[in-house]
């Protein structure tokens, strides 16, 4: 009866809420995404590249720069591929005070995701507090390695340096007083009707479809798949560790959120069996001075914050750096399942979604 | 000669500039608490204590280079500012500040003037306010602007029915449109009429949250969404207008729910010969201390609250509100004819 | 870049992957033996490195690999980790390893599937098995220029759409072809010639 | 001689913006200067003392209707080629025919109007009301006298609502 077109609506690269250089073009209905079509690589640095022309060590460097926000978790895969194409064994020490630093990184990154969520659907004090203390763990980090942001914070073989006297402590009282700020964080969110109105039913998918989609991390979680590297398929001191994998009924946008919510609680647990069973010992193996692993490919996956992040790295044997370098970015592969996730929501509900998948651009384009 | 013009003109003047100071120290006010609840200081390098930031906006924002894009419909895009701001002024001639007083040898009254249809006036005015949003979007010739105008069109025209049957119910209870008649209604039934009318209260204030499109209702101008909203191709002096628009309205909606519901400049228990020492206080003071806590209230509001989302707004509007305020209204008609 | 030179490597370049079979003594996985049951031909060679099964498909029967693989219950590799490949430019059997990185959330085994092919040779898509090749496969197509048949919307994800060149090839350079290379391909052709014989010069 | 001017003056800004309403190529801009028409009307009102019609005039037309009015045309993209202006099937001449029927029929109304002014106008309202004040007065005679038409007029605009949401939904 009535002529209607779709309007196509370009949201990004510029966008306050695609999280950096992300381009959703969105074909919509009056407010209602018809399709959607994802458009990346605005940040594209050719990681993969550069890392082939670099020898083993200096890719440590690089790695930082893919997810920026949780660069030590990077760090860690990156070297414990390598530690396995060299057959090297990685002291206890080493081990944990990695596992410590992976999850304040999980914590920190976690902040700054529920942070940037809760501000994309409105609630913008969340976004600061989540912000204060993400500080702290950047201040235990600063203290560790004299970074805040791109840590560089790891070697072949063990840890650059050993944790400072004291640090351990500073840890501890850090997840007592994290305990409190994530219910705060709850008390903000976890009930308050509008919070879920916004994200209740949102973005439903299923967990077969979640796998087959190649969904990973949380975003996998929340569907009800109990899939986590580290329980899977534990490195470093996982094995030791006793922890909770949390998982979603639904597969909603919400029950990402309280998986989320649930990790942090899990990560302090971590934290707190790793830091107080720190033992003692050297930091680093037995590396040869020059890295040159024998010609050999191997993949390797860790549970970054946002999924499972692998590095597939093939040595020739011959050459001092590597012959191929791939990294398995978990935010690339949550990005692709955003069109199946956003179609026939409104426009308000793209933001809660690209916010609920947890993309960094970092490391989907590398 | 002088009561008919120059008393008039004077109080224009006094209203008008108070109300721009307060609209602007309103932007201070607001990023000052949202500071502290967010555990931040807010603004702090403008004079002590930051208390200069909204002289220092006015330059930057006069300053600032403003930018009509070439695809724009040039009148409308320079009107659509100016279009949003008027009403929100004019809206003051009717709010009592307070009641007539003895100054200088003469009776002066607090209040511009008092229009026997005072209240249609506010609402109607208002009403007009919707164009400089809805113009905004449209001249900007741009697309998420444009949805945010219809966005705001769709919801200002909804939450419009729902805030004007309160008001209906409370002109019920007190028997006139005029403002003063209002006030003084409260004080002759010794009561304020927000304890009469709660639900007529509740819904005027979710109401009007929505009609000034402040948190959890702002979504014509959702940043995160609409990249900032109609306001998005606006700059300079020009999207400064457009935000003390909604400053403006704010103050607006606070006094007429001082006015409406909460006694407007009559102290606390005006009955009471006990607590005549309230009086100390002067009436027009009460009414501000009284316009401020609602203020505060939106602020704190939208530190808190996440955002609604489109229909979800609708819905709540439409299926909740507005049977609701018609309810209300229904109940209070009976309760007047079958009790007075 | 089917036309560029093949630019000669500095040092003897490698001509392929290590991949030692799996010594006598060890265990050969329940879902392999069950591959090579259910699909006939289709396990070409095996290997073991680093406790991780690498198993060499030919092309010709990576779908029907690939979905034996994703549907049998003993393989049940219903997730695809990841997707890529590695040039081998001189290699005799095809310059690129087109390698998947398969998972089961059931079992929690993984194995890697890898087949050869030569540059101009289509490897059937899977993102009929695993809709999460999409992208993976997309990006192998941007960076190597593997031709991935059947796939549902086969464009550049990383590069700009008219870029010239696959930049993960072995004979790319590193610091890219510059702006020349966007404009004018045949220019940046002569231009990196004349390089190159200055160097040897 | 104020009450004439001002009068006057308003008069004329209507007859201009009413010309301008049907005259601006721009379907936007003609629908503003329907507000602006429609807020000179209500200035004319509150000239002869009904601020109540004032007021409902502003919030009813000008805050309401012409709200929707300007929606559906920011939604309909009416820019036109020139050509589509001149339409084969307009029917120019029925057209004029209207207009002058109703032209001649409201001056029949004030020709008549004039004729019986004085005796109507005084006695009927003022004096068998027992309310005063000009609100308070529409509402009497809203509810005495013009009874029936008010409801009718209530009625239709409940089928027109209903017709609408029936004809804009596509499946009930």
């Amino acid at each position: 009866m009535f002529d209607t077109s779709e309007l196509v609506i370009n949201m990004g690269p510029q966008h306050p809420s695609t999280h950096g250089v992300l381009r959703v073009i969105l074909r919509l209905d009056g407010e209602k995404v018809v399709d959607a079509e994802v458009v990346i690589g605005y940040l594209h640095r050719g990681i993969e590249k550069l890392s082939e022309n670099r020898n083993w060590t200096q890719i440590v460097l690089l790695t930082d720069r893919m997810d920026y926000v949780a660069a030590a978790t990077s760090n860690v895969g990156y070297c414990e591929t390598v530690e396995k194409l060299l057959n090297v064994e990685v002291p206890r020490r080493a081990q944990y005070v990695r596992t410590i630093l992976m999850e304040l990184q999980r914590i920190a990154s976690h902040c700054l995701w529920v942070g940037t969520h809760a501000m994309d659907i409105g609630a913008m004090t969340v976004f600061l507090y989540a912000f204060r203390e993400r500080e702290l763990i950047l201040d235990l980090f600063e203290e560790f390695c004299g970074a805040r942001l791109t840590y560089n914070s790891m070697r072949i073989g063990g840890l650059p340096q050993d944790i400072p006297p004291g640090w351990d402590k500073k840890v501890l009282a850090f997840c007592d007083i994290m305990d409190g700020k994530i219910d705060e964080y709850e008390t903000l969110l976890t009930h308050n009707r509008i919070w879920l109105e916004r994200t209740k039913g949102i973005g439903v998918i299923s967990g077969p479809e979640a796998i087959g989609l190649g969904l990973c991390g949380p975003a996998l979680r929340g569907s009800g798949v109990a899939r986590d590297v580290r329980k899977d398929e534990p490195y470093s001191a996982y094995a030791e560790m006793d922890f909770d994998v949390p998982v979603g009924v639904q597969g909603d946008t919400y029950d990402r959120y309280l998986v989320r919510m649930e990790e942090f609680r899990q990560s302090l647990r971590i934290i707190r069996q790793a830091t107080q069973g720190i033992p003692e010992g050297p930091i680093v193996g037995k590396v040869p001075r020059l890295i040159k692993p024998a010609a050999g490919e191997t993949y390797h996956a860790i549970e970054s914050p946002k999924g499972e992040l692998g590095y597939f790295i093939v040595s020739d044997g011959k050459s001092t750096n590597p012959y191929r370098f791939r990294v398995r970015p978990p935010s690339f592969c949550n990005l692709q399942g955003l069109p199946r996730l956003v179609r026939g929501h409104l426009v308000a509900d793209v933001v809660a979604l690209i916010g609920s998948i947890d993309i960094v651009l970092g490391e989907v384009d590398r | 000669m002088i009561d008919q013009f120059l008393i008039p003109l004077i109080k224009i003047l006094i209203v008008l500039n108070a109300t721009l100071v307060g609209v602007s120290y309103m932007t201070l006010l607001e990023r000052k608490v949202i500071a502290w609840v967010q555990s931040r200081l807010g603004p702090m390098r403008v004079g002590p204590q930051g208390v200069l930031q909204p002289i220092a906006d006015a330059v930057k924002l006069m300053l600032k280079e403003d930018i009509t894009p070439t695809k724009a419909d040039r009148w409308v895009f320079t009107a659509a500012p100016v279009i949003s701001m008027v009403p929100a002024l004019i809206v003051y001639a009717v709010i009592p500040f307070g009641p007539t007083v003895h100054l200088f040898g003469r009776d002066v009254s607090l209040y511009i003037t008092d229009v026997n249809v005072g209240l249609l006036y506010i609402v109607s005015v208002a009403s007009v306010g919707v164009y400089g949003i809805i113009l905004a979007g449209y001249a900007s010739n741009s697309k998420f602007p444009l949805l945010a105008s219809l966005r705001a069109s769709a919801q200002l025209i909804s939450y419009e029915i729902a805030v004007t049957m309160t008001l209906v119910s409370v002109i019920l209870v007190a028997g006139s449109l005029s403002m003063v008649s209002i006030v003084n209604a409260q004080y002759n039934s010794r009561v304020w009429f927000g304890f009469v009318q709660p639900v007529a209260f509740v819904i005027f204030f979710i109401g009007s949250l929505a009609e000034t499109n402040r948190a959890p209702f702002d979504l014509p101008e959702a940043e995160q969404e609409l990249t900032g909203g109609f306001h998005t191709e606006y700059s300079g002096m020009r999207f400064a207008l457009f935000f003390l628009a909604e400053y403006a309205n704010m103050i607006v909606v606070s006094s007429v729910a001082t006015t409406l519901f909460f006694g407007g400049w009559l102290r606390p228990f005006p009955n009471v010969s006990a607590l005549h020492f309230l009086g100390v206080v002067p009436s027009w003071m009460w009414f501000l201390i009284k316009s401020f806590v609602f203020l505060y209230i939106f602020i704190w509001v939208r530190a808190t609250l996440p955002r609604y989302r489109y229909d979800q707004l609708m819905r709540l509007g439409w299926k909740v509100l507005i049977p609701l305020a018609i309810a209300n209204l229904v109940v209070t008609g009976i309760v007047k004819v079958m009790l007075f | 870049m089917a036309d560029a030179p093949e630019h000669a490597p500095k040092a003897a370049a490698p001509t392929g992957p290590v991949e030692p079979a799996p010594p006598a003594d060890a265990a050969i996985p329940a879902f392999i033996t069950a591959l090579q049951n259910g699909v006939s031909g289709s396990v070409a060679q095996l290997s073991l490195y680093l406790g991780d099964w690498t198993v060499v498909v030919p092309v010709s029967h990576l779908l029907q690999a690939s979905q034996f693989l994703h549907d049998n219950a003993g393989c049940a590799f219903d997730y695809l980790s990841d997707l890529t490949a590695v040039d081998w430019p001189p290699r005799a059997e095809g310059r690129f390893d087109v390698i998947y990185m398969l998972y089961s959330t059931r079992h929690r085994h993984r194995v890697r599937v890898k087949v050869k092919v030569a540059e101009n040779t289509p490897v059937p898509s899977v993102t009929s098995i695993w809709p999460a090749a999409n992208w993976l496969e997309r990006e192998v197509y941007d960076m190597f220029g593997v031709n991935f048949s059947g796939h549902p919307d086969r464009r550049r994800i990383l590069m700009p759409e008219d870029w010239q060149g696959y930049p993960q090839r072995k004979d790319y350079p590193l610091e890219g072809p510059g702006e020349l290379l966007m404009e004018n391909p045949i220019d940046w052709l002569k231009l990196r010639q004349a390089r190159e014989e200055a160097d040897i010069e | 001689m104020l009450q004439a001017i001002a009068f006057y003056t308003i008069a004329a800004f209507i007859l201009g913006f009413a010309v301008l309403v049907v005259t601006t190529k721009d379907t936007v801009h003609s629908v503003l200067f329907l507000v602006l028409d429609f807020l000179f009307v209500a200035a004319l009102y509150v000239m002869l003392n009904a601020q109540f019609l004032a007021v409902i005039q502003i919030l009813v037309y000008a805050g309401g209707i012409v709200v929707l009015y300007l929606f559906v045309v920011m939604l309909v993209n009416l820019k036109r080629p020139p050509e589509a202006h001149s339409d084969p099937h307009r029917m120019t001449k029925f057209g004029f025919g209207l207009a002058a029927a109703v032209l001649i029929e409201l001056g029949a109304i004030l020709v008549s109007g004039y004729m019986k002014a004085p005796a109507v106008a005084a006695t009927a309202t003022e004096a068998s009301m027992p309310v005063s004040g000009n609100t308070e007065q529409v509402g009497w005679l809203l509810y005495t006298s013009y009874l029936i038409p008010f409801e009718i007029a209530s009625m239709l605009l409940l089928v027109a609502m209903i017709g609408a949401i029936v004809l804009a939904k596509r499946e009930l």
